[in-house]
């Protein structure tokens, strides 16, 4: 695969950025900040597949991750503590453990790509991709697509299940209470008699042993 | 493939479309608030007034809020009018000239429009404001909204001309016009247009009732690169509705070129005029609208035009 | 290349921040229409800030705020009116006033100097330093203990508290107000907000108490006055409320066109505010945009009058205890929803109906009664009626949205300066 | 622009993604790193297929399915992180010692 040195240099210029924008996702006080930055990075990286003739999947990329790492952006506002990064900090555990394990995949999988043989069959430089990998979605491979599409639907619907308000059974905050099986027993004392059980069960198993 | 044109004709082509759209966008605007107004309309001021508003926030001097994310505050206007600018791009000036006409103009053009969140939300953010934050938070809400509408709308006159390049999408209208065979599409396009340019009455996140939302806390030159930036990019959604759903470069006896920009002043029209003449929403009915009506309708549309290639 | 610049400024529109004392403010809400000026939502966008009549004393520290968010080079200018105390020249040193000032020429005058380097800009009033220091006690520096918590630069944290959704999440404590151009002068609300959603509100008013207003309306308290007089001018107050409220739901264009329209009503024009309704209901104004906002029920309206009450059902009008009236054949209008777009509805009607009554009333005059309808509400001596309709606000807010809170509290239609100043500080737990 | 250096990218940020999962507390930016890990492999993938499958749409296909993942992994991780911290209040993994509730 050989490249112009216009697009070399390009490559050059959206690997660095793709490289040290991730970097830079770990070292921001700013939740906004980290969550764009990492936008940044996805970015850098649709640019290079961009430039390796993937149109269509590069700024698909690049369109996804916009709304993504907008709501990234935006749970952190929500859910974390010093959004605006106020004050410093570096929440972090195993932190000596982390960056070795980094390092370490870094060289193990740089040195595999150096090291190994790929074999050597360059796609032809059309622009013909677009179309080519359309006729595959919707062809060989629409049951992939098609599976893939099915799961996005299954992890919506499991994922507003997860996270509403409202469990199976009532408030997710109350846990999921099975109802009652007498129509007119309360709630309350179905579940007050459960735990009850739950509580004598391990006693009674330790008298008959 | 048709011709490009050469990158620095190009990079002075794409300044001056953005540079002159937004002097269009605020002459119309000023014409159109002179009209509902029933002041007297005086031709030279509203020729002259965006110039000199221009002229006087480039002669001060910008002041800012208490510890604002300063990077990201001067940013957000750029990437906003880089947005508008790849926009643009994408869009064919001519049967025989464009600035970019990738495979995928489509998927480019639906990237643009999705970043805007980001920097509408960088920008309402990282004024460290309360109005301006407001405002991020509704033009989420409002992004997300409108943003698979838009794509969908968008998505159908691509499937007549079976290619997601803009100009195979023009040259697939020689004989009919998209606006004529997807009926459904230009009006939920306009809707949805007024929703990604946060214009009225769909502005929320730099609404009258926030005192500017995301631009109240902005001055000077910032103010102006915000305007402009706004502004660059109702001429791009614009210049879009024109060659997707009116045949772009097509039409009689005036070049090519000349239709592209009578179409898009045209839907700039209607844009602004409409935003001269409803109430403003409330963002709820909107969110509402967006997901019920819109969406489903945008799907009809779609599906509609599915059948017709059948 | 500047010099170029600045001369093509000149033809700009002077942008204006217009702070108006709560006693000017109609004098003020007229410069919307004048030409050369631009008034400006916010002091960000203007280079000139107008100081119209005597501030109150609470809108001074905020005023000296918005001057230093102007635009350099700026300039201030005050518009006395018939003031004769001196808090504004004692705060802002370097205003440019004279007697008798007419505020359009006067600000074109500065605006032009100020760009042709003849009149230096004004240097900030406030020294530019942190509201509070930097403190550091955790071991990264931060404020608090933990990673969380303090004051970092005399900001509060944001702390968890109760939402819609039950995930307790942070909530943001803010001060709107009292300059922030869609609530009226003088009241700043306290709020806390969760995303855009308010979850606690309070209120303080900052205008001063006005003993006796000006206003026919007060005048009509002591001494029978014209009916004709009376109720153009009630046609007019509710007409300037309808040209504020249109320009907060951002039709700025319709806003002033109803505006210049309010200067020339004359008795007997009933129909022209009738087109006006027909108009607003057309552009959805009504059905999109107020509808379903701040709904008041009747029994939470004790001591409420006016425009207010009667859009939430309660006929009690002061005007139907006169006999002037009674002979006119004045019936108090109704509305039964009780939402914002009701109290639209109600005051577009009631304008339209004074102007009716104006055209028929002839030489009949009021009684001098004591009790007035005023065009807010029920004015008594020494009490008005935005006392009682602005302890409704905090508890009406919370839980909405942010826009649909100021589009409720402009539909009430408060004049803080007529709220009694003794309980000011309502609140409502969140 | 060859297919090593573009590996090299790739496992630079597979390793700075490695790094962020293993070693931040906050949930939300445990994510971000296991994002930058799908990142790298989309970028590898999409490599392999420009400069070893002679140009065959599997390989971009393939970069799809990884998209696909990454979204499924946003939107659990996003209802997962809402739901622990309605349950416990907690936003970072310390507080969860125990997993059941």
């Amino acid at each position: 695969m050989s490249t112009s040195a216009p697009v070399d240099v390009l490559f050059v210029l959206f690997a660095a950025g793709a490289i040290a924008t991730a970097y830079l996702v770990f070292r921001t006080d700013s939740m906004v900040r980290a969550a764009y930055w990492l936008l940044a990075s996805f970015v850098g990286v649709g640019a290079i597949l961009v430039l390796l003739k993937a149109e269509f999947v590069g700024l698909v990329l690049m369109l996804m991750m916009a709304g993504e790492m907008t709501i990234m952006a935006f749970v952190m506002v929500m859910f974390m503590m010093n959004p605006a990064g106020l004050n410093p900090m570096l929440m972090v555990h195993q932190h000596k453990t982390a960056i070795a394990a980094g390092v370490t995949s870094f060289l193990v999988l740089a040195g595999a790509a150096l090291l190994t043989d790929f074999p050597n069959a360059p796609a032809t430089q059309t622009s013909r991709a677009t179309e080519e990998l359309g006729t595959e979605l919707l062809g060989e491979s629409m049951l992939v697509f098609e599976t893939a599409g099915a799961a996005l639907l299954g992890t919506m619907v499991g994922a507003v299940a997860v996270a509403s308000r409202r469990g199976r059974y009532g408030d997710a905050e109350e846990g999921s209470i099975e109802p009652p099986l007498q129509p007119d027993e309360e709630w309350a004392q179905a579940s007050a008699h459960r735990t009850e059980e739950d509580e004598h069960e391990p006693s009674v198993h330790g008298g008959h042993s | 493939m048709r011709p490009y044109l050469s990158p620095p004709l190009a990079v002075i082509t794409m300044i001056g479309v953005l540079i002159a759209g937004s002097y269009a966008v605020a002459v119309l605007e000023e014409i159109a608030g002179t009209l509902v107004s029933r002041r007297p309309l005086r031709l030279t001021y509203v020729f002259w007034a965006p110039l000199a508003t221009a002229a006087l926030l480039l002669t001060q001097g910008r002041t800012s809020t208490e510890r604002p994310d300063a990077q990201a505050w001067a940013l957000a206007p750029a990437l906003l009018a880089g947005l508008a600018a790849v926009g643009l791009a994408v869009i064919p000036i001519d049967q025989n000239t464009s600035v970019a006409d990738p495979a995928a103009g489509f998927v480019l053009y639906s990237a643009a429009i999705s970043y805007v969140m980001v920097a509408v939300y960088l920008h309402g953010w990282s004024a460290n404001s309360t109005l301006p934050l407001i405002g991020a938070y509704r033009f989420i809400a409002q992004a997300f909204a409108f943003q698979i509408p838009f794509l969908l709308v968008l998505l159908a006159p691509a499937l007549p001309a079976e290619s997601l390049a803009i100009s195979d999408i023009v040259e697939a209208q020689e004989s009919l016009w998209n606006v004529v065979r997807q009926p459904l599409g230009l009006p939920i396009f306009l809707v949805v247009s007024a929703a990604a340019t946060f214009s009225l009455p769909l502005d929320f996140p730099d609404a009258a009732d926030l005192a500017g939302g995301t631009s109240s806390e902005v001055s000077a030159s910032h103010r102006l690169a915000w305007r402009g930036a706004r502004a660059g990019l109702l001429v791009m959604v614009a210049a879009m509705g024109a060659s997707a759903f009116l045949g772009g470069w097509q039409g009689p006896w005036l070049p090519g070129w000349l239709w592209v920009i009578l179409k898009t002043l045209l839907l700039l029209v209607i844009l602004i005029a409409s935003s001269h003449t409803f109430a403003r929403l409330r963002i709820e009915r909107f969110v509402v609208l967006a997901w019920v009506v819109l969406l489903p309708l945008s799907l009809v549309n779609i599906f509609f035009a599915g059948a017709l290639l059948l | 290349m500047s010099r170029v610049l600045s001369r093509i400024a000149l033809r700009a529109d002077a942008r204006v921040f217009c702070i108006a004392g709560s006693q000017s403010r109609d004098e003020a809400r007229l410069l919307r229409l004048a030409e050369g000026i631009h008034l400006t939502g916010t002091p960000r966008a203007a280079n000139v800030l107008l100081i119209a009549g005597e501030l109150d004393a609470g809108l001074i520290a905020p005023a000296l705020v918005a001057h230093d968010a102007l635009s350099p080079p700026r300039a201030t200018v005050w518009w006395r009116l018939d003031t004769e105390e001196a808090l504004v020249s004692k705060n802002f040193p370097n205003a440019f006033m004279e007697d008798d000032l007419d505020p359009v020429p006067a600000l074109r005058r500065v605006h032009e100097e100020l760009l042709a380097g003849q009149r230096e800009g004004e240097a900030p009033l406030l020294p530019d330093v942190e509201p509070a220091q930097w403190q550091g006690i955790g071991p990264y520096g931060q404020g608090g203990k933990g990673m969380t918590g303090g004051v970092p630069y005399g900001r509060p944290m944001a702390e968890r508290a109760d939402d819609r959704d039950g995930l307790k999440l942070d909530y943001l404590p803010v001060r709107i107000g009292p300059l922030f151009a869609p609530l009226p002068v003088g009241l700043a609300l306290d709020v806390k907000l969760q995303g855009d959603v308010i979850q606690g509100a309070a209120f303080e008013n900052l205008a001063d108490a006005s003993t006796d207003g000006t206003s026919i309306f007060h005048r009509a308290l002591r001494v029978a006055v014209l009916i004709r007089d009376l109720e153009l001018a009630r046609a007019r107050s509710h007409l300037e409320w309808l040209s504020d409220a249109v320009a907060v739901a951002g039709a700025a264009s319709l806003s002033e066109r109803i505006l210049r329209l309010a200067q020339q009503v004359a008795p007997g024009d009933g129909d022209a505010i009738r087109a006006v309704e027909r108009t607003l209901r057309r552009r959805g104004f009504f059905d999109w945009s107020m509808r379903g906002v701040g709904v008041l029920k009747t029994n939470a309206l004790e001591g409420v009058s006016g425009p207010v009450a009667r859009a939430s059902g309660l006929s009690i009008d002061a005007r139907t205890k006169e006999a002037a009236y009674e002979r006119l054949g004045f019936e108090p209008l109704t509305q039964d929803a009780g939402d914002a777009a009701a109290r639209w509805i109600q005051r577009v009607r009631e304008a339209a109906q004074a102007l009716d009554l104006a055209g028929q009333a002839g030489d009949e005059r009021t009684g001098g009664s004591g009790a007035i309808e005023s065009p807010r509400g029920l004015l008594t001596d020494g009490a008005g009626p935005s006392t009682a309709t602005a302890r409704l606000v905090p508890s009406l807010v919370v839980g909405m949205e942010f826009g649909e809170a100021v589009a409720t509290v402009v539909s009430l239609d408060l004049d803080m300066s007529e709220a009694q100043p003794l309980d000011n500080h309502v609140s409502a737990a969140s | 622009m060859n297919l090593d250096s573009l590996l090299i990218v790739a496992a630079a940020i597979f390793g700075i993604g490695l790094y962020g999962a293993l070693s931040q507390q906050s949930f939300v930016m445990l994510m971000m790193g296991l994002e930058l890990m799908i990142n790298s492999a989309i970028l590898a993938t999409v490599a392999f297929w420009a400069a070893s499958t002679g140009g065959s749409p599997k390989g971009q296909m393939l970069a799809i399915v990884f998209m696909t993942v990454m979204a499924i992994e946003m939107a659990l991780g996003f209802a997962l992180i809402v739901n622990v911290y309605r349950a416990r209040k907690a936003d970072i993994t310390e507080k969860l010692k125990k997993l059941k509730a």
